[in-house]
Order: structure tokens, then C-alpha cells, then sequence
């Protein structure tokens, strides 16, 4: 059987990457997919201790159902914007969209 | 070394370097094609977790829709941002950095991990009976379960009212 | 252990233990080779489908199709396989190599995947998961990345726009499909293949949700774009859209692809609804079960060809309101009153099978009802206006 | 359980390799010939004017949108269906309830126009 720490560690490697990609890529929708390496370390992290901590509840497995409908909500809604702002202002380069208000 | 813990570094491995591919690659394209290789991997890693539910709803929420509708953003806005332009902004070094040393506090907190071992599933645990019968129960996740649906109602709306708005000239 | 299957697998088990395999290593390796014969007779069956499909279709059409290879032309396809095989693979210019290569594989190996959780006959499925028909949903719609990365690695106008319409296409017609797949699953109450075969022993489930088989019925066809949803690979129209820049074999696997899909859908649609490999005597002789399965596929198969044989091609927007204005709403209205009505009725101690077909009648006449009325009010304000009927009533329609 | 997972994995294998075969052996019987007309993008005989990055319509996101947003809400409802026969009757309608939210979401893209080919 693999242990639990194992799991933990790639966990936390794959959100080390996501972050990497949120904080140093210019493009929007590159950023959405940091988030989304990052939200999928966090459900693995999830069910790995669910597997091995707290097996006895489906705790754990709805809990990864609702981020999941989280993070489809979030790229929606996020690409939605991103695709606005492209319509008005021609860039998705997230440090030329640094205005609330044009 | 036993089977699944050969499997689990294998997968681990391939997940990690598209993870990092997907956050370095020039192309988006490219990087959108990386990011499901990379939860393609999270997906067999749940079925090694011993949950095929969540590996099949991976591959069928994360793949054939998410990761299919990044990429449909990323044609509808590429001639924004050609993919020759510089891709990392100048405090990439600083980020990192940022990004090390959280990933160092987060391996420290790991450490004190306890050393469980995955205990015996019984059939009910992975039974999608029991699942959908907590989902609407009420006292189970129904508050969860409505709510997911109302927020799946609002990004809807809000998505296509974002969108749809008609751009200067349009 | 009385059926043939498992006791066959139960000798090889045996066999190979006794000669000395350690136990875990043989069930490993026996899974391994049912599965690389399983994935390989799949796709050999693509062959003679091509040339059942070629021959049914010239006879609708009062042609004689292919007879000059072999005896009634039962070796074209090997023919045409090898003439495929001996052209050159052209990558065009500016393509991105590695993914143009790739699209192809996904295609095939999504739709191949596909077989592994397919009941074949009593106690004989590849993988027996308690999430079958999941599984179908998710790996049925990896086909649509591989269309995706055909359209973006060719590096051509014309298979980028007719990826992302089939893409379209597909992705659409997925929404009534997962809508409709709802009421098997809880006619049966269980999302595993075998499962839902088994609770079919005394009803198919043709019978209690009519309209389901008929919403997945259709939307399987939308998504595998066979006539009437071909518009987006029109031959005769359009380039052949998404796969336009693949030559010799990388167009054959597409096509082979297209074939087992429709292979595939018809022994899901067989499993689902029809029973799968239900059928009188089965409990005394389970092989025979598999023959039924094979009968009830073809039945579907024919089913298809004759709709390509028969049906005209629709517009483009006609396949858009069609799935969005009446499959899709249709397919919300079933689910609601299938799970309200069979619920009641349980509760109340009413005939399931009666009960379900009666409601299925009633949203049937209403549906009928509704769209004669709206076709009614569309021609009226034709007439108005006395305009050309640029817009036809409702693809729907009568 | 860990069987079953393994044959999914070794035929979605096989699958691809089903189709990577004939891809090989073409590389290796068929003729390589490459010249610069014939690795032309293929455009009906006119010359290509310039990249293939063709502007798309928005439409294709909206769809891809409603997609995902159903697909997330059939993940929902398969466990609730699979349970379905031993549910209460308050259980039945508060999946109904799911699904007419939903449904509601749909009539305002219908409403908004969003669902028309353009």
C-alpha cells in the first residue's frame, strides 16, 4: 500500500506548481489553469485523508463533489470575463487590466 | 516495492512534469493539452485512493468539460497575446521563491502527518447508494446539494450575461 | 461457477498457477491479455462493419456496392486498408507534429475503451465497475479532444472551424444524452452495466421509458454525426471538415473510429434498453446470451444504416434549436415526471410498466400538441407577412 | 475492484495502439516523398493567406458553457438516481427541485438568445 505521506507530498508539489503558474504567468487563462492544478492538488489531498483517515463517512467524497462544482463555476465565470475583457480592451495580459475602472 | 506503489510513482511523476509543463510551456495550447495529461494523472491517483466514482466524474467534469472549455477560451482570445510574447512576467524569480518556500512549509506540516494505514473498505463506503441517499438526506449534505445547484444557476447566468455582452462595434 | 466463462477462466487460473505463476502475477496477466483481445476483436469487427454498412447502403439505394474483392466483396475494406497503408502519412506545413499524430489514438482508444465495461453475456464483462455507466459518459466524450487536437495541430482554416462545430455538436448533444441515461439508471438503481442488465430480466427498459431510448437514441447519432446530424463532414459539401489534412491511415483511423462508435453505440443502446444479453434460456445455457447480445446490436446497427439510407441532411441551425428547444427541455420534462409519477405509483401499489408508458403516451400527445401549435402559429405569421418561408416550422415539426 | 481498474487501463491502451499500428507501419511501407507543394495546407487548390488562427465565435463557449454546468449536474443527480428506489418521496422531490433549477438556468439562455446559431 502506498502511504499517506506520499499522497501529501504531491499534493503539495502540484499546488507548489499551480501557485508558481498563478503568480508568474501574464496571461489570464493561464492563470485559471494554475488554479485549476491547484484546486486538484487540494482534492487529492482531500481524499487521500479521507481514504486513509476518515474512510467511515462520505464526508470526505461530497466535500470533493462541491469543489468540483466550485471550480467549474469559477472557470465559467472567469472565462466569461476574460473573454469580455478580450472583447473590449483586445489584451488578456493580466498586468494591462490593472484598472477597476476604464 | 509493491504494484500500487510502483503505479503511484509512475503517475505521480508523469502528473508532476505536466503540472510543471503546463506552467511553463510557451503555447497555450500546449499548456491547455498538459493540463489533462496532468488531471488525467489526479484521476488514476483517485482510482489508486480507491475511489472509481471520483476518478470517472474526474475525467468527466475536469477533461471533457473543463479543460475542453480553457481551451475553447484560449482560441477565442489568442490573437491578444501571441504566443512568441513573453509569457512570464518580470518577478517570476520572486514567485518562485514565494512558491518554494510554501511548498517547504507545506511538506513540514506534512511531516507531522500521522502514519495511518488505509484501513479495509467495506462495500457501503464506496456504494454510490449510500452516496446518493446522503446527498438528499436531510441529514445529510441537502443544504450542499440545493446550494450546488444555485451556484451552478449563477455562473450560468452570470457567464452568459458577461459574455454574451455585445462588444463596441459588434 | 456453472457458467462457461468463469469456469474457463477459473481452468487457465488454475493451469497457470499449477505451473508454477504466482497467483497475483496470473491474475494480472490474464486480465492483460482479456483485455488486449477484447480491445483487438473490437476493432477488427470495425472491417466487417464497413463492408455491411457499404452493402446495406447501396442496396437502400438500389445499388450492388462492393462485390468485386473477394466473394460478395467481403474483402474491400482489407483492399482499401491496404492501399491506405501504402500511401505516404503527409504532415503538413507549419502542423504541430506530436499532436497531429496523437488525435487519431484518442479517438480510437476513447472509443475502444469504451468495450471494457460492455456486459458481453451472463458473467462475461471486461471490467464489472459499480460506475459502468459513468465511465461510458466520461470516456465517450474523450473523442471530442481528440477532434479538438486534429482541428488545432493541422494548421488549417478549414479543419479548426469544423473541429470546433463538431465539437460544438458533440458537446450540445451530450445534454440530453446525460439526461436521458438518468432513468435507466433509476429504473435499475445501479450505474453498473451488468446491473442494469440484470434488472431488465423481466421488462426491457425499452418499454417502461420509451422516450429515454429515443432522446439517446437520437443524440447517439448527433454524436457520432451520422446522417441527419453529417452536416459538419458533408462530403458533398463541405471539405471533410476536422480530419481534412490527414491522408492515407491517419484518415483511415478516423474513419475506423467513426465506424466502431457506431458499433459501440449500437450495443449500448442494446445493453441499456434492449436488455443486453437477456433472452429465453439463458439461465440453462449463458452462452447463449452472447448471441442474443450480437442479434440485438445488429437490429440497432440495421436501425442506423436505414436512417443514413433514408434521412436528408439537416441545416445547421436546425441542429442547434433542434437539441436546444426540443431534445433538451423534452429530456428535463421525462426526467421530472418519470422520477414524481414512478415514485407515486410505487408507493401506491400501481403497475410500474403500465403506469410509466401511460405518462410516457401523455408528455408524448403534449409534446405533439405543442409543437402542431407552434408549427401553426409559424405559418400563420407567415402568411402575414407574406414573405418566402425562409424559416421552416420547427425541425421538430410534423 | 483493483482488476477491473487494471483491464480499463491495459484496453484504453490497447485501443490507442489499436490506431498507432497502422500509423507505423505506414511510416515504414508507404512512400516519403515530401516536397514543399505537397505539404501545403490544403485549401481546395487556393494559396493560403495567412495563419490558420481564424477568429472564432463566442457561440462555441456559451455551448462548452451550458455543457459543463449540466455535466456537473448530472454528477449530482447519477448517485441520487442509483439510490432513487429506496428514497422517500420528499427525497424524490428535493432531486426534482435540482433539476428544476437547473431547467430555470436553461430558460434564461433561451430567453437571452444565447441558444440560437448565429
Amino acid at each position: 500500500m502506498v502511504p499517506l505521506s506520499w499522497f501529501l507530498i504531491l499534493a503539495a508539489a502540484i499546488f507548489s506548481v499551480g501557485l508558481f503558474g498563478v503568480l508568474a504567468r501574464r496571461n489570464a487563462i493561464a492563470i485559471l489553469m494554475g488554479i485549476e492544478l491547484m484546486l486538484n492538488a487540494v482534492n487529492l489531498n482531500l481524499l487521500a485523508f479521507w481514504r486513509y483517515l476518515w474512510s467511515d463517512s462520505l464526508t470526505g467524497v461530497v466535500f470533493i463533489m462541491i469543489v468540483l462544482a466550485v471550480a467549474a463555476a469559477e472557470v465559467a465565470v472567469g472565462l466569461a470575463l476574460i473573454i469580455s475583457i478580450y472583447r473590449r480592451r483586445s489584451t488578456v495580459v493580466v498586468e494591462e487590466i490593472d484598472l477597476l475602472k476604464w | 516495492m509493491t504494484g500500487p506503489q510502483i503505479i503511484f510513482l509512475a503517475v505521480g511523476a508523469v502528473t508532476l512534469i505536466a503540472a510543471i509543463m503546463v506552467v511553463t510551456v510557451p503555447r497555450l495550447v500546449h499548456a491547455g493539452l498538459w493540463l489533462i495529461l496532468a488531471l488525467a494523472g489526479i484521476a488514476v491517483l483517485f482510482i489508486l485512493l480507491d475511489n472509481g466514482f471520483l476518478a470517472v466524474i474526474q475525467v468527466a467534469i475536469y477533461i471533457d468539460a473543463i479543460a475542453i472549455l480553457i481551451i475553447i477560451g484560449v482560441m477565442l482570445t489568442r490573437t491578444a497575446m501571441s504566443d512568441t510574447a513573453r509569457q512570464i512576467n518580470r518577478m517570476w524569480l520572486g514567485a518562485a521563491f514565494a512558491c518554494l518556500v510554501i511548498m517547504a512549509g507545506l511538506l513540514a506540516i506534512v511531516s507531522q502527518a500521522p502514519t495511518a494505514t488505509a484501513g479495509l473498505l467495506v462495500e457501503d463506503q464506496v456504494s454510490m447508494e449510500a452516496l446518493g441517499r446522503v446527498l438528499v438526506d436531510v441529514d445529510g449534505f441537502i443544504l450542499p446539494f440545493e446550494v450546488a445547484s444555485v451556484l451552478l444557476v449563477a455562473a450560468l447566468v452570470g457567464a452568459i450575461l458577461v459574455a454574451m455582452t455585445p462588444a463596441r462595434g459588434d | 461457477m456453472s457458467d462457461p466463462f468463469t469456469a474457463i477462466g477459473q481452468f487457465i487460473t488454475d493451469l497457470l498457477i499449477s505451473i508454477g505463476i504466482d497467483a497475483v502475477i496470473t491474475n494480472i496477466l490474464l486480465t492483460v491479455i482479456a483485455a488486449v483481445l477484447l480491445g483487438s476483436v473490437v476493432g477488427l469487427v470495425a472491417i466487417i462493419t464497413i463492408w455491411a454498412e457499404r452493402k446495406l447502403l447501396a442496396r437502400v439505394q438500389d445499388r450492388l456496392g462492393p462485390n468485386r474483392v473477394g466473394p460478395y466483396g467481403l474483402l474491400q475494406s482489407f483492399a482499401d486498408i491496404f492501399k491506405l497503408i501504402t500511401k505516404e502519412f503527409l504532415i503538413p506545413k507549419g502542423a504541430d507534429r506530436y499532436v497531429f499524430i496523437m488525435a487519431p489514438l484518442v479517438v480510437v482508444g476513447g472509443v475502444i475503451g469504451l468495450w471494457a465495461v460492455m456486459p458481453l453475456a451472463p458473467g462475461l464483462a471486461g471490467a464489472d465497475i459499480n460506475v459502468g455507466l459513468l465511465y461510458i459518459i466520461a470516456i465517450g466524450a474523450i473523442g471530442t479532444l481528440g477532434i479538438i487536437m486534429a482541428g488545432l495541430s493541422s494548421n488549417n482554416k478549414y479543419a479548426m472551424l469544423g473541429a470546433f462545430r463538431t465539437v460544438a455538436q458533440m458537446l450540445s448533444y451530450t445534454v440530453p444524452l446525460l439526461l436521458a441515461l438518468l432513468i435507466p439508471v433509476m429504473l435499475a438503481g445501479s450505474m453498473g452495466m451488468t446491473k442494469i442488465v440484470e434488472a431488465q430480466s423481466g421488462t426491457w427498459f425499452i418499454l417502461l421509458a420509451p422516450l429515454a431510448a429515443l432522446i439517446f437514441f437520437i443524440s447517439s447519432l448527433a454524436e457520432l454525426g451520422r446522417t441527419p446530424f453529417d452536416l459538419l463532414e458533408a462530403e458533398s459539401e463541405i471539405v471533410a471538415g476536422f480530419h481534412i489534412e490527414y491522408s492515407g491511415m491517419g484518415f483511415g483511423m478516423f474513419m475506423m473510429g467513426e465506424f466502431v462508435h457506431a458499433f459501440t453505440i449500437s450495443a449500448l443502446f442494446a445493453v441499456i434498453f434492449l436488455g443486453g444479453w437477456q433472452g429465453p434460456g439463458i439461465e440453462s445455457f449463458p452462452p447463449l446470451g452472447f448471441l442474443y447480445f450480437l442479434l440485438k446490436i445488429v437490429l440497432v446497427y440495421f436501425v442506423i444504416i436505414w436512417i443514413r439510407g433514408t434521412f436528408p441532411r439537416i441545416r445547421i441551425d436546425q441542429m442547434n434549436s433542434f437539441n436546444w428547444k426540443f431534445i433538451t427541455p423534452l429530456a428535463l420534462t421525462v426526467l421530472i415526471v418519470t422520477a414524481l409519477v414512478d415514485k407515486l405509483a410505487v408507493e401506491n401499489g400501481f403497475n410500474r410498466t403500465a403506469v410509466l408508458l401511460a405518462s410516457n403516451a401523455i408528455i408524448v400527445l403534449v409534446t405533439a400538441f405543442l409543437v402542431r401549435a407552434h408549427a401553426a402559429s409559424l405559418r400563420r405569421r407567415m402568411e402575414v407577412t407574406d414573405r418566402a418561408p425562409i424559416q421552416q416550422p420547427e425541425a421538430a415539426g410534423d | 475492484m483493483t482488476l477491473d481498474w487494471l483491464f480499463i487501463g491495459t484496453i484504453l491502451v490497447v485501443g490507442a495502439g489499436m490506431a498507432a499500428a497502422p500509423i507505423a507501419l505506414q511510416n515504414i511501407l508507404g512512400p516519403r516523398k515530401p516536397n514543399k507543394t505537397k505539404s501545403e495546407t490544403y485549401e481546395c487548390g487556393i494559396e493560403t493567406v495567412g495563419d490558420s488562427w481564424v477568429q472564432l465565435k463566442g457561440q462555441y463557449y456559451i455551448f462548452g458553457l451550458i455543457f459543463l454546468i449540466f455535466d456537473i449536474e448530472a454528477v449530482f443527480l447519477f448517485p441520487w438516481a442509483v439510490a432513487y428506489n429506496r428514497l422517500q418521496f420528499y427525497m424524490v422531490v428535493e432531486g426534482v427541485v435540482f433539476i428544476l433549477i437547473l431547467a430555470g438556468g436553461l430558460a434564461y439562455a433561451w430567453r437571452k438568445g444565447a441558444l440560437e446559431w448565429v
